[in-house]
């Protein structure tokens, strides 16, 4: 081992990095020559156990996405609710402040990651990441669009409830581990709260679930299509208000966010926690957002279904039969398109040709990416899926933050109430007329 | 160690380190001197104290509450005062006349206008001066706009308390046109030190007369617009509703003054009571509501704001020409004697009673704080309700730690 | 509250939408400096006459009246004499380190009249004394110090100060006021002429601005 | 000035009252002996003639010789301030009766009153420091309480220490201390 030590301290910096890469290149090459050797029985096992592949899969994807979503949705909120406070809001880390949110989670990343004198140091740490697994996890079953979801269950709807109500557990563990009286305050506050909301969450669908037949989301958006009057909202809007309400609650967000109150116990179960921990509690809380939103997209307004039938366009020239002619496109079509851009600027306008030149440019490629991007979205059924799932899922998180921006937080006990006085009995009444309506369509209909 | 001989103070940070739980107790480590203290800190069955500030996010400022609770339920409350405190009586009582006007003006920092009034009111009667008329009028004028500022605040500070984010922008909004609107007449934003033995600092400006043009012709709509946010809000409204009663009885013996006490039906307003200044002159309304729960205290409040619209616009109107400052000598040296000058400020009743002894010094110098008496009111209303109902019977009381603390 | 449920929340809702989409009232304050008024009054400045010289002639008065002790100057004395300073003890360095003598309980060597000779203050205590430490005696008190003494040495005002709780300030002004107080011995011929030297008479000054202006000597006919 | 008032806690006081009544302005001052306070107040407060509900002010005075506790009320049958004032408490041990059995209300401001000037208001359940921590031992607004640090302007001695108690060690001079006739 010192011979080993002596020579790497002999090393400059540069030989050390050749060094390394080399070791790198070489380990890189046995794996591969592994991988070749032994590539039959590894397709093999891989194709026996596709799903597991595909879980594997779709999870890492999930956990990557919902990054750049959370980072979104914060800055979303951070931007939305100032403009209704007639403030600016984030200006000066990049565009319009856009990269303010991604700035936080840098700096979250930066932060001492504490823990208190007393805490229960295990459930303190794990607390954050059961809380977060919980709301990405339930992300797997959401069908983004046709063909694109991590895995279609018959079962999805139940996994996902099972899924969102583990995050309550992670909850009462920051709020028990924390060894801080806020904390508990806010830990037991969430169990209620999310407990009592899981009833009239779960009661609103079933009246769904008898109108759709499957519990398979996939199968719901496929029940969705064509105009949207076919979504189910306007068959169960009385469902779908109750959804909303209790998806609110479960999601912790205004003016159901008792759990973390801020001006009351200061953050309740998060009091404690500081740095990176604390960014999954965060990150979490807006992942459940996008989870929520999209869900609500998902059961009552159609999925990734286009709001009215979509006319299907099939381009007349298929790329693929213009051979050679095709090479000649590519190399012409820029050059022509930039200079028939160009012309306007400079027959319009005093400027040098040379800026009319550049102009042009930039007015060419953008309307060529939005000429590929339309041309994706007419021709490739996902894009055009993914984008409506999207568009609609964004309302609804616009909603959330509008509503934070807006109302003031109810009681503990009003929550309470609400929750087995009013929208228990509001959904048990849903799920008796969905129930009445079918049997009386059905002997009318005379199956 | 030396030090362990004496006795630990409650802010003592040894106190906590020697404490090996981690945890604390906000029991005072030593034995308790009243009955009250006794029966505070000893717990019953399943209760437990919880500390809440000085560093909290809505005691609004540094006071320290200590709670006892029984679940989410207060048993009982025992505020600690004391974080903010500055002995402004004996600096006052070490400062010459004139000086005094700037000692008082951080104290209710809201408000100021109405915390240099109530002092130079004092002496004026101590001096026997009499205040042109001018002055009085633009005093008037000066300090209803201050109360509507102040008003305002506390409507976005309400609603901050119950969760609400965009009243409190909103009203910042408000009070910031104001304040900027007394900066151009005043010279100061916050402290204005304005009010002067005998008169004002300095007559009405044209900066400030078009500012507050400007102002009045929009004021009433965009308070109007403020307001439709809350008042109509179900969940506002019920978690205000019924919150905290006060009833005629109890608050005047809590000695509760100002708006507080007109939400429970008492038409108490020094204005008229006890009239001063030119308040007699002005034609207004003192409004009153008879629930006396945190929802009628906060629309009495933003009724107050329409009356003192209506006070500023005769006050503009009836604007009289002349000097601004009474005719003084530099130091002033009031005969020996007494004076008690109590004044109607957007919290309640400020008063000042000043003691001459012939000096250029105030010998004694007492000044009333309604923020501190209605302090004294959270302990009455609190138990029997939720924690989060603490934050909004205090919020509702509107006190302001800078005069509590004094 | 209305009759229709919810209808309450739809119209705050209503109204944080109509703001969404108004006029921002932020202040982007590096880019744009907020509006001062004029007679915004957050700045201390010492003022200057037409012809550039200061206008502040070290009175003390401002740092007396000042209520929370920000004003701290320091000159030269109106009759020219000696290096005066008023301001909050805290504010220099040396001030906290005497601060910190005096807590500790040591002695303090003052650092105001350590240039001077030191005297006998017996007979400034006494005066004291008579006169019942009262600060509002002073020129009585002033005077039997000068009867004593001859003239007033800084000592003995800073005794004064010290004993009744006066300012120094207002016993130097007293002291500076009054034309028949002096601070320096009677009979000192060569020190008379110094000082005289420095403080030119008015006709000197009158020639010095005639010649300064170019003009005709006026020398004895003022105005 | 509301002389007919006047007249009235003449005829109603007249023994009790240690000095003349005192108008000036739109105040009226009566003194007491400090024995007399809860009486006084009671019948101010209870009888149809005067009906004083508010208190408006409570506080003590030191006047370098004693002690004072100062009542301020306000009634709708009179147009003045009414200014009770419990006189000769002793600087030692002022004891005075407490006004929390009218006015609960009064309970801070006699806290307060404990705490800035040592006063013991009998009866009053809760009498410990308000502002001041609770081991601290001196009186502020007393008037040998001198500010520290502020040796040219503090009487005689220089700096003394916030947690000496209220009678300074080496308060040599009694006279440095103020005092009023007012």
């Amino acid at each position: 081992m010192t011979v080993l030590a002596r020579t790497w301290h002999r090393l400059t910096i540069p030989g050390r990095l050749i060094l390394g890469l080399l070791i790198l290149g070489g380990l890189l090459t046995a794996l591969l020559a592994v991988l070749v050797i032994f590539s039959d029985d590894i397709l093999t096992i891989l194709g026996n156990n596709l799903p597991i592949v595909r879980f594997v899969v779709a999870a890492t994807v999930v956990l990557l996405i919902t990054v750049p979503t959370a980072f979104l949705i914060i800055y979303m909120e951070m931007k939305v609710i100032a403009l209704m406070n007639l403030r600016v809001g984030p200006d000066r880390v990049g565009p319009f402040g856009s990269l303010l949110s991604v700035v936080h989670g840098l700096k979250v990343l930066m932060k001492e990651d504490f823990t208190p004198t007393g805490a229960d140091a295990p459930v303190f740490t794990w607390a954050p990441v059961v809380v977060y697994l919980a709301s990405v996890m339930t992300l797997l079953v959401i069908p983004f669009a046709p063909g694109l979801f991590g895995q279609d269950m018959n079962i999805a709807l139940l996994y996902f409830f099972a899924m969102g109500g583990l995050t309550v557990v992670g909850l009462l563990m920051a709020g028990w581990s924390s060894f801080n009286k806020y904390s508990l305050l806010g830990g037991l506050r969430s169990a209620a709260q999310v407990i009592s909301y899981e009833i009239p969450l779960t009661l609103s669908v079933v009246g769904l679930l008898l109108l759709a037949g499957t519990m398979s989301l996939n199968q719901m958006v496929l029940n969705q299509a064509g105009w949207f009057t076919d979504w189910y909202v306007f068959r169960q809007p009385l469902g779908a208000l109750i959804f909303l309400i209790a998806a609110t609650a479960e999601a912790n967000r205004t003016p159901f966010d008792l759990t973390e109150a801020d001006s009351e116990i200061v953050a309740g179960f998060a009091t404690e926690y500081s740095g990176m921990r604390f960014g999954f509690f965060f990150f979490a809380e807006y992942v459940n957002v996008f989870v929520i939103s999209a869900l609500t997209v998902t059961l009552f307004f159609g999925g990734w279904n286009a709001p009215f039938p979509f006319p299907a366009i099939h381009l007349a020239l298929d790329p693929a039969q213009l051979g050679i002619a095709l090479l000649i496109l590519i190399a012409i079509v820029p050059v022509l398109g930039t200079l028939i851009f160009a012309a306007p600027f400079w027959i319009a306008t005093t400027m040098a040709s040379w800026q009319a030149l550049v102009l042009g440019f930039i007015v060419f490629n953008l309307v060529a990416v939005a000429a590929v991007l339309g041309w994706a979205f007419v021709s490739i059924e996902w894009v055009a899926g993914l984008l409506w799932f999207m568009l609609k899922t964004y309302v609804f998180v616009f909603l959330f933050v509008w509503m934070r921006g807006t109302l003031p937080r109810v009681r503990i006990d009003q929550l309470m109430g609400f929750a087995w006085k009013w929208l228990l009995p509001a959904s048990l009444l849903n799920l008796f007329v969905t129930a009445a309506a079918i049997v009386v369509v059905d002997a009318l209909g005379g199956r | 160690m030396t030090t362990t001989a004496q006795r630990p103070s409650a802010d003592d940070p040894r106190v906590l380190l020697d404490q090996q739980l981690g945890v604390f107790e906000p029991v005072p480590p030593y034995p308790p001197r009243t009955e009250r203290e006794a029966e505070f800190y000893s717990l019953g069955d399943g209760e437990m104290f919880i500390n809440m500030g000085p560093q909290h996010p809505s005691t609004h400022g540094v006071l320290r509450v200590v709670l006892k609770l029984n679940g989410e339920e207060v048993v009982d409350l025992d505020p600690v005062l004391g974080y903010l405190h500055r002995g402004v009586e004996k600096l006052c009582e070490n400062a010459d006349y004139h000086q005094v006007i700037s000692q008082v003006d951080p104290l209710e920092y809201v408000s100021s206008l109405f915390c240099e009034w109530s002092p130079v009111m004092a002496f004026e009667k101590l001096l026997d001066v009499e205040v042109p008329r001018r002055a009085e009028y633009i005093r008037v004028l000066a300090a209803e706009l201050n109360r509507i500022a102040s008003h305002s605040l506390f409507m976005g500070w309400m609603a901050l308390d119950l969760g609400g984010l965009t009243p409190i922008l909103w009203s910042f909004i408000e009070r910031d046109e104001i304040v900027e609107m007394l900066a151009s007449l005043t010279g100061q934003r916050m402290l204005f030190n304005y009010f002067r033995i005998g008169g004002v600092n300095g007559d009405l400006n044209h900066e400030f007369m078009s500012r507050l043009g400007d102002w009045m012709t929009r004021a009433t709509e965009q308070i109007e617009a403020n307001l439709a946010l809350l008042n109509e809000n179900e969940i506002f409204v019920r978690r205000m509703r019924g919150l905290g009663v006060l009833d005629r009885e109890t608050a005047l013996r809590m000695c509760v003054t100002g708006p507080n006490l007109r939400a429970t039906g008492v038409p108490f307003d020094i204005r008229r009571a006890h009239p001063y200044s030119i308040y007699p002159e002005l034609d207004f309304d003192i409004p009153t509501r008879s629930e006396g729960d945190c929802l009628a205290r906060y629309l009495l409040r933003m009724d107050e704001i329409r009356q003192s619209l209506r006070i500023i616009d005769q006050c503009l109107n009836r604007m009289p020409d002349g000097p601004v400052m009474a005719k003084l000598p530099r130091l002033l040296r009031p005969r020996p004697g007494r004076a008690y000058a109590g004044i109607e400020g957007p919290r309640g009743q400020y008063a000042t009673y000043a003691i001459s002894d012939g000096t250029d010094q105030p010998f004694r110098m007492r000044i009333h704080d309604p923020s501190f008496i209605h302090l004294q009111c959270v302990g009455l209303l609190t138990p029997g309700n939720l924690v989060a109902d603490t934050m909004a019977i205090m919020a509702s009381l509107d006190p302001i730690m800078g005069g509590v603390d004094k | 509250m209305s009759f229709v449920p919810g209808l309450g929340i739809v119209k705050g809702m209503a109204v944080t939408l109509r703001r969404f989409f108004e006029p921002k009232a932020t202040v982007r304050y590096p880019e744009v400096p907020n509006d001062q008024s004029p007679k915004f009054r957050g700045r201390l400045q010492l003022l200057y006459d037409e012809d550039g010289s200061l206008k502040c002639e070290t009175c003390f008065q401002c740092a007396q009246a000042c209520p929370i002790e920000c004003i701290d100057m320091g000159g030269i004395d109106t009759k020219g004499r000696y290096h005066v300073h008023w301001g909050p003890p805290e504010t220099y360095g040396e001030r906290r380190e005497e601060s910190a003598l005096r807590r500790s309980g040591r002695t303090v060597p003052d650092r105001a009249y350590e240039h001077f000779e030191p005297i006998d203050l017996t007979a400034v205590d006494v005066v004291l004394d008579e006169h019942d430490y009262d600060p509002k005696l002073l020129l009585p008190i002033l005077e039997g110090i000068q009867a004593a003494y001859g003239y007033l040495p800084v000592a003995a005002l800073k005794r004064i100060s010290f004993r009744t709780g006066a300012w120094y300030a207002s016993i130097y002004g007293t002291a500076s006021y009054y034309s028949h107080l002096r601070f320096d011995p009677p009979t000192d011929p060569v020190q008379r002429t110094a000082v005289d030297a420095h403080r030119p008479s008015e006709a000197a000054f009158l020639a010095g601005l005639d010649a300064a202006l170019g003009r005709a000597a006026t020398t004895g006919k003022v105005h | 000035m509301d002389r007919q008032f006047k007249r009235r806690l003449e005829a109603r006081f007249g023994p009790r009252l240690t000095g003349p009544v005192r108008q000036r302005h739109d105040q009226t001052e009566i003194r007491i002996a400090a024995a007399d306070v809860a009486d006084t107040l009671r019948t101010l407060h209870d009888d149809p003639e005067f009906r004083f509900e508010v208190l408006a002010d409570l506080c003590g005075v030191d006047t370098g010789t004693h002690m004072q506790v100062v009542y301020h009320l306000w009634s709708d049958t009179t147009s003045d301030w009414l200014r009770v004032i419990a006189d000769g408490l002793s600087r030692d041990d002022p004891r005075v009766p407490s006004a929390t059995f009218l006015w609960p209300g009064a309970e801070w401001m006699e806290r307060e009153g404990y705490d800035m000037f040592g006063i013991t208001f009998e009866g009053n359940r809760d009498l410990r420091r308000i502002y001041m921590p609770p081991d601290y031992t001196s009186f502020p607004l007393r008037k040998d309480f001198f500010l520290p640090d502020d040796a040219a302007r503090s009487p005689g001695g220089g700096v003394r220490h916030m947690e000496q108690t209220h009678t300074p060690r080496n308060a040599t001079s009694p006279e440095l201390v103020r005092r009023t006739r007012a």
